[in-house]
Order: C-alpha cells, then sequence, then structure tokens
C-alpha cells in the first residue's frame, strides 16, 4: 500500500462547464501534497469530490488501498478525510467552541448528551495551539474573517483525520498565523497524517509541500516533487507560458490630495488621520483584528464613525451610506465577498453591474443590450472563467468570483479606490493582471488604498504604507524606508514609538 | 371599558360569549342584547369567541373570575361549548344559553332549533319546484354546529321528497365570495339542469344568487337561504332572492338578557326555555321584517 | 453526452417545470369532465382567480425582498368596505371609493415597510399584528355588517366587460404586464432581487435597502387595495369578514411559481401559473363534484405534487 | 466607559427585552383590572397557554432548523377527533386514544419531513398543503360531526388536577423542560441550530441534515398530536374543525420570543414568553372587556409593540 489516496481518471460536468477531466491524484501518508492551477481550474470541485460533496461523473477513488464510494460528507469523515474549504462555513449564531466541535461532539454521560465541559476544554486547547486569543464561547458571528479562518482550521484537527484537505487555507490570513498553521501542518506530518494543501501562494508551496501536483481548465498536467522543480518552472506549468516579474516598477506621478480623514473614531478604531494624493497608492499593513477592514468600512459608509471628518478633494463630506460614499468618488472592494460583495443567486451580468446601474439606464428602465455589453466586456478584462455572463454567480470559482466584485466596483469609475485584501484566492497570473491594474488606475490620477495582510504585496504596490494595530496608526513608511521587517515591529508594537 | 368593577354601585354585570362578531346575525343579537342592558341600566361585558370553542371555554373562565353575576352563552358548538356551561355551574353563576343549544344543561334558554331552519328552507323549495327537480346545497364551514344542523334539518324534507335530487353539495365556508365562484362552477357542469339552490345562510345564497344572474339563469332557478340578513331582506323585496328564514334576534337577545337579569336577582322565572320559531320570509310578508 | 443531454433535460424542467406541471393538470381535467377545457369555463376561471392574481403579484415582490405579507386578507376586507362605504349609489364619483381604498392599502403597507425597516422587526409578525389590525378597522368601519347598496358603476368593476372580456381579467393583466415589465427592466426591478439575494451587498453597492424594501411592502399595499376594490365589486358588498386566509392562497401561489421565501429569486410568469394552478384546481374541482371532504385531501396532494413535479429537475 | 454602559444596558435589552415586555404588559394589566393578577386568573392563563404552548415549542424546533410548519392547526384537530375516537366510556384504555393520536401526530410529521427532505420542497408549500389534507382526513375520520361523549378519565387530561395543579399546566411544564434540555444539551439539539444556521457548513460538518430535520418535524408533529388530546380532552369533544390558524399563533408565540424565521436562532424560553405574550394579552384584553373589534386592533398592537421594544435593544 503505498498512497493512502488514489484518485482516477476523476471527470465531472455542470451544466455548461467540464470542471474536471480525466484527472489523477496520488497522496503519500505523511506528506504534505500540494495542488495548484488557475482560477477554475477544477481544484475545489476535485476536493469536493474526495470528500462526498459531489458525485464524479466518471472515476473512481481508493483511500487506503479501498475502492470508496462516499455519499456524503459524513461518509467521508468517517472513514478519515476531513476539509478546509475554501468559502468559510461559519455557524454565525453558535459559539467559537460549537463550531469548532460541530459534527464531533465529546460524548456525555447520557447517549447523545454532549460532554459541555470537556468540549469547552478541549476548544481552548486547540485555540492555544493556533495562537488564538478568543474565547470559546464567543459568538462566531463576532470574528473577522482571519479569526473564522483559523476557528476553521481548528475544526478540521478537531476531527483526527488520516488526510486533512486544505483549500486555500491561508487566503485571509496574515504572516504570523501562516507560520503557525505550519508549525501544525509539520507536527502532522511527524504523526503521519496527510495533507492536500492548496493555494495559489508561490513561496509558501515551495516552503511545505513535499509533492505538487498542478492542474489547468480540468485537466491533470503533471505531479512534481517540490525539490525538484523551481517557481519559475512551476509559474509556466500552471498558466502554460512564460510569466515576468509580477511587481512591474511603478512611476506614479503624484498630484494633489485627493482624499484625507482626521481624527476618525469608530467602534474598533481611535484617532485615524491619513492622507491620499491623486495618483499615489497607500498601503495599510497590519496583524489581523487590527482594525483595518473597520476603518474602510467606516469611510465607506458601513460602518459608524462617532467622532472626525472626511474629506474628499478638500471639501468636507457626510457619510452615513455607502450610497453617500459611492456619489463622492470613493468605491470599496470588502473584504469578504460572500457576505458584502455579491449577490450570490443573481448572475454575473447581473452583480457586475448593480452598483452602477444609473448609468446603464433611460429613466427607471435599465438598457439591457448595454448592459451585456458592459459585462461581457468586462469578463474578457479580467478573464473572468464563465460559460457566460448569465451564469448565476454561486457555481464560478471563488478567484473569479473576487474578479467580479472588482469589475463592479470599478465601473462606477471612482476616484478614490480602496482595496481591502483585493487578491484574496486569486490566481498568480491573475495577481499579477491585478497589480497592474492598480497601476494603471494610480497612473490615471486616481487615489487608491491597498489593505493587504500579504507584505511582499503592500511592500510591491505602495508609494507609503500605514502600519495599524489595536485600532491605531502605529506608523507611517515611505516605500523606501518600509521593509518587512520593520513593519512586522510596529505591527506587533516591539519598538515604544508611537505615530502621533 | 373599564374593569368590571362589581359590586360598588351595587350594579348588575352581566358577562357574554358570542360565537362570531363577524356575522351579522350575531351582531344583531348582541347589538339587542346591548340596547336592552342600557335600557335596563345593568353592564353587559360581551367577548367574541371567533367561531372557536376553546377560546369561548377560556372566556368563561375570564368571566367567572371576574365575578359576574349572570352569563349569557351563544355556543360555538354543541358539545365542545358544554364544558363552559358545566364550570359556570359550578361556579354558582347562572348561565343562559342564547339562540343555540349545548349538551350540558343550561340554567335558561333563549333561541331556536337550528334543524327547524333547514326544514323550513328546505320545505320551500319543495314547494316551488312541485316536489320534483335537481337542486345544489351550498354548505356552511364544515362541521360547526350551525352547518350540521341546518344540513340536518334539510335531509329530513328530502327524504319525504324522492322525487328532489342533489346533484352537488360543497362547503362554500359563509363567504359570499366563495360560495359565488363554486355557483359559476357548478354553473359549468349543471347549468342546464338546475332547478334550486340551497344555501346554508344568506351570504353564500347572495353569492350563488349573483352568480346565477351574471349567467342569465336566475328566472329558471330558485334560490333559498338562511338569517334574513338586511341584504338578503333586500333582494327578496326585489324578487331576487325566492326566500329566506328569519330567526328574530331582537327577540332572543332581549329574551336572553331579561332571564339573565332575573337568575342575578333570584326572581323567579316563568319559563326557563323559550323557543323563538324560525319564519320563512317571502316577496309576500318581506315587509313586515324590512324595518 | 448523454450526460449533457439529461443536463439539457434538467435544465428544461428547472425552468418550465411548474409550466408542465400545469399542463399536465390541465390535460387531466380535460379528460375528466368535458365542462372543463370550455372557453366559457376558462373565462370564468380567469375571473375567478384574478383577486387572488392580484394579490400574489404584490406579495411576490415582498417575498423577492425576503420578505413575507400575511396581512392580504385583512387589508383586502380593509379596503373593501372602505371602497363599498363610498359606493352607494348617487353619492360619489367612481374616483373616490377606488382612489380611497388605494389609499388604504398604501398606507397600510407603508406602515408594515416602516415598521419592519426602521424598527428592525421580522415582517412575519410586523404583517401578522397588521392582519388583525386591518381586521378590526374592517370592523369597527363597517360596525361588523356587510355594507351593501352599490352603485353599479361600482359594480361593473367586479361583473362588467369590457371590449368582452371581464373587467377583473383585464385589471389582472395590466398587474401582471406592469409589474413584469418593473422586475425585469426598471432599476428598481433589479434591486428588489439584490436587496433579496444579499442585503449586505446590495447596501454595500450603494443600493438603499429601506427604501427598497418600503417600495415592496407600498406595492403590495396598493394592489391589495385594488383587489378589495374588485372583490368588493365582484360580490357587491364590502364584507368585513372576507378574505379570511387569503394570504395563504397568495403566499402558497407565489412559492409554487418558484420564488423562493428566503428572498433574491421568483419571477412574475411563475407566480401567474402558481395563481393558475390553484384555480384551476379549485374549479376543476367542483366541476368534478368531488365531496367537500376529499376535496380538501385532493388539493392538497396536488399542490405539494406539482411543486414536486416541478423540483425533480433539480 | 459611558459607551461601554451603553452596551452593557442594550447587551441586556437584547438578552432580556422581551422579558421586559412581558412584565410590562403585566404590570400594565395588574394597574388596569384587579382582577388580573390573581392566583385564580394566573391559573387560568397558564392552562389556557398550554395548547398553544405546546404547539409553540413543537414548531420551535422546526423554525429553528429554517423550516415552518403551517399543518399544526389541522393536525391539532385531526390527532383530536382520532384521540376521541377511541375515548368513549368503557371501550378502549386510555393508552389507547392517546397512543393513536401521538402516532397520528408523528406520521403526519414525518410526512412533512419526508417531502421537505427528499423532494427539495418549500417548507412552506408542503406544510399548506399538509394544512388541508390533514384538515380533510379529520373531516372524513369524524364524519364532518364533533366526536362526543368520551371516557372522564380522557377529559381529565383536559380539565382535571393533579396536586393541584391543571394536568395541561403539567404536561406544558414537562414538554418545556424535556425539550429545552434536548435543545441545550444534545448533539440532535445543537445540529438542529447548526442545520439552521448554515445548512452547507453543517452538511460540510458530516452532519446527516436530512435526519436532523426529519426529526424537527416529527417532534413537532408528537406535539401536535399531544396538543390535539389535550384540547379534546379539554373541550370534552374531537371537533374537526378545531384549531384553525392556531399555527399563526404558534408561530407568532416562537417569533415573538426572538427564534428567527431564517433559522440557527432561537430557545425554549424564549418561546415560552411568547406564548405567554399572547396568553396574556389575550385574557388581559377579555377581562377588560375591550370591544372585540377594538380588541383585535389592540392585539395587533401590542403583539408588534413587544416586539419593538425587544429589538430596540439591538
Ligand atoms: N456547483 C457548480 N455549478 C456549476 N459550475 C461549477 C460549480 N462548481 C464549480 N463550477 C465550475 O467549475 C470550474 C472549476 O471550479 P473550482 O471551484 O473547482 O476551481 P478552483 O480551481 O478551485 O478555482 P479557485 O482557485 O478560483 O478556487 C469553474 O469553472 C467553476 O465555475
Ligand atoms: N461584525 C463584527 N462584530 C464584532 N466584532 C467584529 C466584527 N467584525 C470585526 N470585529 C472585530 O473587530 C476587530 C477589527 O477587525 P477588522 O476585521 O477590522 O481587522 P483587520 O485589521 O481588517 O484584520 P483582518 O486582517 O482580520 O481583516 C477584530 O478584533 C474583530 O474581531
Ligand atoms: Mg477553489
Ligand atoms: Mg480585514
Amino acid at each position: 500500500m503505498d498512497f493512502l489516496l488514489q484518485a482516477e481518471n476523476i471527470s465531472k460536468s455542470f451544466p455548461g462547464v467540464r470542471a474536471l477531466n480525466n484527472v489523477q491524484l496520488q497522496v503519500k501518508k505523511g506528506t504534505v501534497h500540494a495542488l495548484m492551477g488557475e482560477n477554475g481550474a477544477g481544484k475545489s470541485t476535485l476536493m469536493k469530490i474526495l470528500v462526498g460533496m459531489y458525485r464524479p461523473d466518471e472515476g473512481s477513488i481508493y483511500f487506503k488501498g479501498q475502492s470508496v464510494h462516499f455519499k456524503s460528507v459524513h461518509d467521508a469523515i468517517q472513514s478519515g478525510i476531513t476539509m478546509i474549504h475554501q468559502e468559510l462555513l461559519p455557524f454565525p449564531d453558535l459559539s467559537v467552541a460549537e463550531n469548532i466541535f460541530m459534527g464531533n461532539e465529546p460524548r456525555g454521560i447520557f447517549p447523545g448528551w454532549i460532554n459541555l465541559s470537556k468540549r469547552n476544554r478541549d476548544a481552548k486547547e486547540l485555540l492555544e495551539r493556533l495562537g488564538l486569543k478568543i474565547a470559546v464561547n464567543q459568538r462566531m458571528g463576532g470574528l473577522s474573517i482571519a479569526e473564522t479562518q483559523m476557528v476553521e482550521i481548528a475544526r478540521a484537527l478537531s476531527n483526527k483525520a488520516e488526510l486533512i484537505i486544505m483549500d486555500e487555507p491561508t487566503s485571509a490570513l496574515s504572516d504570523k498565523e501562516t507560520s503557525i498553521l505550519f508549525d501544525i501542518i509539520r507536527e502532522l506530518k511527524r504523526e503521519g497524517i496527510s495533507i492536500i494543501y492548496i493555494s495559489h501562494k508561490m513561496d509558501e508551496i515551495l516552503h511545505i509541500a513535499d509533492t505538487i501536483t498542478v492542474m489547468r481548465d480540468g485537466e491533470w498536467i503533471g505531479t512534481y516533487p517540490a525539490t525538484e522543480v523551481s517557481q519559475d518552472k512551476l509559474i509556466s506549468f500552471i498558466v502554460g507560458r512564460e510569466l515576468n516579474t509580477i511587481f512591474e516598477r511603478r512611476n506614479h506621478k503624484l498630484g494633489d490630495e485627493l482624499f484625507s480623514v482626521s481624527n476618525l473614531d469608530g467602534a474598533k478604531f481611535k484617532g485615524i488621520s491619513f492622507s491620499v494624493r491623486s495618483g499615489e497608492v497607500l498601503g495599510i499593513a497590519g496583524l489581523m483584528g487590527a482594525g483595518r477592514t473597520e476603518v474602510v468600512n467606516a469611510i465607506f459608509g458601513l460602518e459608524q464613525i462617532t467622532a472626525g471628518t472626511i474629506k474628499v478633494k478638500g471639501r468636507p463630506v457626510k457619510i452615513s451610506a455607502p450610497n453617500d460614499a459611492i456619489g463622492c468618488g470613493i468605491g470599496l472592494i470588502t473584504e469578504d465577498r460572500k457576505r458584502t460583495g455579491l449577490v450570490l443567486s443573481a448572475t454575473v451580468k447581473d452583480n457586475m453591474s448593480l452598483a452602477s446601474l444609473k448609468k446603464i439606464s433611460r429613466g427607471p428602465f435599465i438598457k439591457k443590450r448595454k448592459e451585456v455589453e458592459v459585462a461581457r466586456r468586462e469578463v474578457r478584462r479580467f478573464a473572468i472563467k464563465t460559460p457566460s455572463v448569465n451564469q448565476v454567480i454561486n457555481y464560478l470559482s471563488g478567484g473569479n468570483q473576487q474578479k467580479v466584485v472588482m469589475a463592479k466596483v470599478l465601473l462606477n469609475d471612482p476616484d478614490i479606490i480602496m482595496l481591502d485584501e483585493p487578491t484574496r484566492g486569486i490566481d498568480i497570473g491573475a495577481k499579477a493582471e491585478i497589480y497592474k491594474l492598480i497601476n494603471e488606475l494610480a497612473a490615471m490620477g486616481k487615489a487608491i488604498i491597498v489593505i493587504s495582510s500579504e507584505l511582499p504585496e503592500v511592500l510591491g504596490l505602495s508609494d507609503r504604507i500605514l502600519v495599524m494595530r489595536e485600532g491605531r496608526i502605529q506608523a507611517e513608511l515611505t516605500a523606501n524606508e518600509a521593509t518587512q521587517e520593520k513593519i512586522m515591529q510596529y505591527a506587533m508594537n516591539t519598538t515604544g514609538y508611537n505615530y502621533q | 371599558n373599564q374593569g368590571a368593577k362589581k359590586g360598588e354601585d351595587g350594579q348588575i354585570v352581566i358577562g357574554a360569549s358570542m360565537l362570531s362578531l363577524q356575522s351579522e346575525f350575531v351582531v344583531n343579537v348582541k347589538d339587542a342584547m346591548e340596547a336592552y342592558a342600557r335600557e335596563k341600566g345593568i353592564r353587559l361585558i360581551v367577548s367574541d369567541a371567533q367561531r372557536t370553542a376553546d377560546k369561548q371555554v377560556q372566556q368563561i373562565e375570564a368571566l367567572i373570575s371576574q365575578k359576574v353575576d349572570a352569563i349569557i352563552l351563544n355556543p360555538c358548538e354543541v358539545e365542545a361549548s358544554s364544558p363552559a356551561v358545566e364550570k359556570a355551574k359550578a361556579a354558582g353563576i347562572p348561565l343562559i344559553n342564547v339562540n343555540s343549544e349545548t349538551t350540558a344543561v343550561p340554567d335558561g334558554f333563549v333561541g331556536s332549533h337550528d334543524e327547524e331552519s333547514g326544514e323550513i328552507a328546505m320545505e320551500e323549495i319543495a314547494r316551488r319546484l312541485g316536489g320534483k327537480g335537481n337542486i345544489v346545497i351550498m354548505d356552511g364551514y364544515m362541521g360547526q354546529a350551525a352547518q350540521i344542523k341546518r344540513a340536518i334539518g334539510a335531509k329530513k324534507i328530502l327524504e319525504k321528497y324522492p322525487g328532489i335530487k342533489v346533484l352537488a353539495e360543497q362547503t362554500a365556508e359563509w363567504d359570499r365570495a366563495k360560495a359565488m365562484s363554486l355557483m359559476e362552477n357548478w354553473i359549468q357542469s349543471y347549468g342546464n339542469q338546475l332547478n334550486a339552490v340551497f344555501a346554508h345562510n344568506d351570504e353564500m345564497g347572495m353569492g350563488a344568487l349573483q352568480a346565477l344572474e351574471q349567467a342569465g339563469l336566475k328566472d329558471k332557478v330558485v334560490v333559498v337561504s338562511i338569517d334574513a340578513i338586511a341584504d338578503a331582506l333586500q333582494a327578496v323585496k326585489a324578487g331576487r332572492l325566492d326566500a329566506t328564514v328569519y330567526q328574530d334576534a331582537k327577540g332572543e337577545g332581549e329574551g336572553a338578557v331579561e332571564m339573565a337579569i332575573k337568575m342575578a336577582k333570584h326572581e323567579p322565572i316563568e319559563k326557563t326555555s323559550v323557543f323563538i320559531p324560525f319564519q320563512l320570509v317571502t316577496r309576500d310578508n318581506v315587509d313586515a321584517f324590512l324595518k | 453526452m448523454s450526460s449533457l443531454k439529461a443536463n439539457a433535460l434538467s435544465a428544461f424542467l428547472i425552468k418550465y417545470g411548474i409550466l408542465i406541471a400545469f399542463l399536465v393538470i390541465c390535460i387531466l381535467l380535460s379528460i375528466a369532465t368535458p365542462f372543463f377545457f370550455t372557453s366559457q369555463n376558462i373565462l370564468i376561471v380567469l375571473r375567478q382567480v384574478s383577486i387572488n392574481g392580484i394579490l400574489a403579484i404584490g406579495v411576490t415582490f415582498v417575498i423577492i425582498t425576503g420578505g413575507i405579507d400575511l396581512s392580504l386578507g385583512s387589508v383586502l376586507a380593509l379596503t373593501g368596505v372602505v371602497a363599498a362605504g363610498f359606493a352607494h349609489p348617487d353619492t360619489y364619483p367612481l374616483i373616490v371609493p377606488i382612489g380611497l381604498a388605494l389609499m388604504t392599502g398604501l398606507i397600510i403597507g407603508a406602515a408594515n415597510g416602516f415598521i419592519i425597516t426602521l424598527g428592525k422587526v421580522a415582517p412575519f409578525i410586523v404583517t401578522l399584528g397588521m392582519m388583525t389590525i386591518a381586521r378590526g378597522l374592517a370592523l369597527v368601519w363597517s360596525g361588523g355588517r356587510p355594507v351593501t347598496n352599490l352603485s353599479p358603476a361600482f359594480n361593473y368593476i367586479g361583473g362588467g366587460d369590457f371590449l368582452f372580456i371581464p373587467v377583473p381579467i383585464l385589471l389582472f393583466l395590466l398587474v401582471i404586464i406592469l409589474s413584469g415589465v418593473t422586475l425585469k427592466y426598471t432599476r428598481i426591478g433589479r434591486y428588489i432581487y439584490a436587496v433579496g439575494g444579499n442585503e449586505e451587498a446590495a447596501r454595500a453597492s450603494g443600493i438603499r435597502v429601506n427604501r427598497v424594501k418600503l417600495f415592496a411592502y407600498i406595492l403590495c399595499g396598493l394592489l391589495a387595495g385594488l383587489a378589495g376594490v374588485v372583490l368588493a365589486a365582484r360580490i357587491n358588498t364590502g364584507q368585513p369578514n372576507a378574505g379570511i386566509a387569503y394570504e395563504l392562497d397568495a403566499i402558497a401561489a407565489v412559492v409554487i411559481g418558484g420564488t423562493s421565501l428566503m428572498g433574491g429569486r421568483g419571477s412574475i410568469m411563475g407566480t401567474v401559473i402558481g395563481v393558475l394552478i390553484i384555480g384551476v384546481i379549485n374549479n376543476g374541482l367542483d366541476l368534478l363534484n368531488v365531496s367537500s371532504y376529499y376535496q380538501q385531501i385532493v388539493k392538497g396532494v396536488i399542490i405539494i405534487g406539482a411543486v414536486l413535479l416541478d423540483r425533480r429537475g433539480g
């Protein structure tokens, strides 16, 4: 018995899409097997087949040498396979401990009862192991995305599986949490547990993987030992062509001050002041929970500001709802596409035009033909993989959904663009496109604010970088003086320096 | 509408639970009761059981806990409202049934046998058809006391006239709009064979009448219903509705309050059961019923 | 290949499943009784469904936003008695009863909408409360008695023909067209779907969510007012106890028509087919003279069956 | 600081808002009428609410899973006539009518659950269909007549006292305790929340979603059966037309109690308070002798107001 898991000739079609075509995958015991490929390559689909969420059209799966046909996730978990899903799946109204042990509760005194104290104890232990400082009885819905993601990891760990599938577990994590996760993965490996690891982050893969399988357009491209494949080679396998450097050196011409805030207070932040000039990219760095999302959400009118002023082109504005912000020429690409970015039940086209319908209307009526035209144009521009603009967006892969959100916001042609974790779950090719786009927008004279937990991204894009911690700005660094180390220092408060 | 503060001024308080204050006939009874109570200077507390026996029992319980001097019950159901009667008895409060009966025997009764109304209506149909013809029947809400009894009365007469054939029987739930739709549908299947319609109440009768008029069939089909509500009396006078059956709301309401007052004052009562007969209303005698 | 074909078939069923269910019911009824498939009977069914149809279309808007309106039946009664109160012969011109009834419906709808959006109370509770309030108002207004003696001009709305087509059917058609266009071709229509699909995302897209919801409830109330006028005119009476549980039939029609009670999905055409299914069942069972008791059983089974047949596609 | 205090206050209001609303209503009623706050009247209210209470607790389970059950009122009638049919004096031992009624409720609940989960049909439509089916069955079984002449032992369930406490109240208490424990301390209880909170996530956690839903509907049916027995025993009759629209009162109580119709949130204690609020309003308005028409208006206003007061916290 060489392999813990073998999947052979797996094919799967959805209406209008062939998601998988004769794909194979073999995972050895006690190894980390990375799966790479562009958005929509079929990675998540393959994984959902492995855990019994989808039934394959063709092909067979062997687990521990035996042919398996999971009818539900329950069967897969019983056999020892568990999965961290790409799309977060929290129970918002239940507690953290309940989320972690859902479906897997420690047994209590009577049949069917739960041992509550053991559950909470175990949950606390798991959270500590993950370096997470949240109470086990806290409501899940109150957590930030990164915290939610960490809890999902804890959930998978609680299952005591032999194979753990991690579908982009770090897309919402910053470096600190990522390194904790990697420590745990190494520990799991030592215990003989296998891991299938999906990520678009090249350095992560090369760091943690033993074996790498590359997929493209639903096809299996190849499986390589991690030590024998260079980053450039890997990228060319993934995108099917050579890709030049992702960060082109930008040459931003800075204009007048377009946007500024002073002394903003909100529920989760205090005394926030900064300004952005036309043509400038301002990066905001910080650890999870630093309050970055809260700041941009509040500026956009999604949350309340208790004090402070916002100025657009030097004029103070009052923003009490996103509608006002949009009216002032502000656009926000929100962090959580599922919660605030997309209407999942609507089509690609309807999502794209939603924020800018006024522009393509005559009186109360929508110009239908124009709308389709625009949507098709954006699909081409962002290389969104979808059978048609009328596809329900829920059926697009995660990365492609993110591109639609971006297109939606930009269709409004905002002067001030705020992007909160814009490349979350985006493949390397598309990432390069987005960086290019950000630079183009800056060149057009827009003011841009980028929040990112990937330090290379912040460093590569920004003219200036704000570092936030505990709801306050700790430092402002220029592109030249900023380094990863410096940012981390301020983010984690290892210096006594306080900006302000 | 203050709480029923009894005793202070020695005013007599009578509580009542009515079948449904959304039924015109019951509203008429209630109005008569209220007018009479005002005239006699006593307090009357009226609650609406909304055709629910369980609710009615609750209301009687509430009246008992308020220690009213007498209770008037306009029962929702023969059997299911009986616990209300027994509860009042157990609490020593005199209870009078108005309009219809319960299995449990109350201290007094003012009303009529509902079966009789079905008999009178069907007898009139039989008379007009000469004992031979095809009819359809619109039931009230299935399972309710009035529906059951009116159906029983009608069936009793139908047994006497084997020449009368019931083509169809269906509920329209006391509702005029539903009755109109039902009649429209029946006209499709029985339109040219139909001779008469019997509806358990005037609302449904009026609905059927309208459907027939719209289909141009009214002069061929007899419509008879029960209750003699204002609208139906007008229709009888205009020669549209063939007949309705009058029940004396005023007589029942006043009679019940009068008996209740006497019982509350422990005065002697000559008759504890007062039966008020139904009367057939046709074009000939309708003027007597129109106020 | 065959899987693609199967996919195409299932896509077809998903899209037209309920239409097929409707046609199956019609064909079965046509076989079962010769009275069903006649032009006269079809007109009758259409006239009968027009009231439920107008209500159902109104509540379709509300349901797509993710809400619900249980006050419909009571509003029907209230607006009916209000209209009737001003529709006695030789009193006011026709516009008065109609206008006042529509206004009443609009106000109730606005009250629902304001409490739901500003008070952040579940639509179920607000409209359930409004259901008893509107019923109470109808009873107070009418003194618990039917309001009768209405002018012929008023009754014409319920019973008259215009160009050989009954007026209620014409009104129903008008409502179908206007609301279909609104939902499909206008911005507010699109916003209604967006709000129901994901309220937070809609807000983040600059949509004034509360206004959109308010619009839906007001429209729903207004259409209930129209239905109230048609009903009162049809039965020549303002009935304070009319329309009990009508909201359930209306909502059932909407759901049968494929609109999700979770919001975000649905269509006017679906609702119209749902309305027709319910109407045809009621009519057919009467034509077949199925006994009252069994009629209820059969009706329940057919409704569940129709939706089951529809969902088989998915 | 002051914002912290305000936060604490609002957290308190969120948690206890509806309890406060309940107490406010009780205090107002105690001031308004001397008959309200008496031990006798409190017992009366408790006895009155026990039927709606048992129904509401059953449907709480269903609503937390994100479903709904509109068939309750009809199931109440059906199980009532079934029980009554076997409860005539000197026929069967008491266990037979009770057992058969519970079994009937269970079967209807299971039918609802199976069609909803396996047929993938919206709960609203399935249970609405079942509402008319169960009503039809009740009428067929009873021949459309009340089933009377029940044994004293049977009637004791509705009217008797045990240790000075009316039996319906004891049964209600028992149901509260058992269901509260089930929801809070058992796996199936937590799964019910999980399924309602995020069905996809529940499935991905290996929870057998369909079984959980089935459990909820079966429990709901079973409790409706129990409520049917209590009602029949209380009015000494199996009444085929009993319980019309009772499901609305039950669902209203659940929603007033803070359970979300979207699923995932709710509690038995909340439902109990919701039931008490409705019960106290009904009782109080009768005690105050508010005229029937205005009573409906006032009742609607109070229900909306109570929930509004509750939500003010949030
Ligand atoms: N339920 C579904 N219905 C229809 N199409 C689907 C469904 N799930 C996935 N697809 C399609 O299948 C293809 C593969 O999607 P998948 O989610 O597996 O991609 P991925 O490799 O995980 O991409 P990403 O990196 O963006 O997460 C995509 O084109 C997607 O649109
Ligand atoms: N809806 C919410 N309710 C309660 N607390 C919240 C909510 N959203 C975020 N928080 C908390 O507010 C704090 C700031 O979160 P925020 O998401 O703004 O941080 P961030 O800097 O963007 O970090 P991240 O990288 O995690 O997005 C965190 O502690 C988080 O737990
Ligand atoms: Mg994916
Ligand atoms: Mg963030």
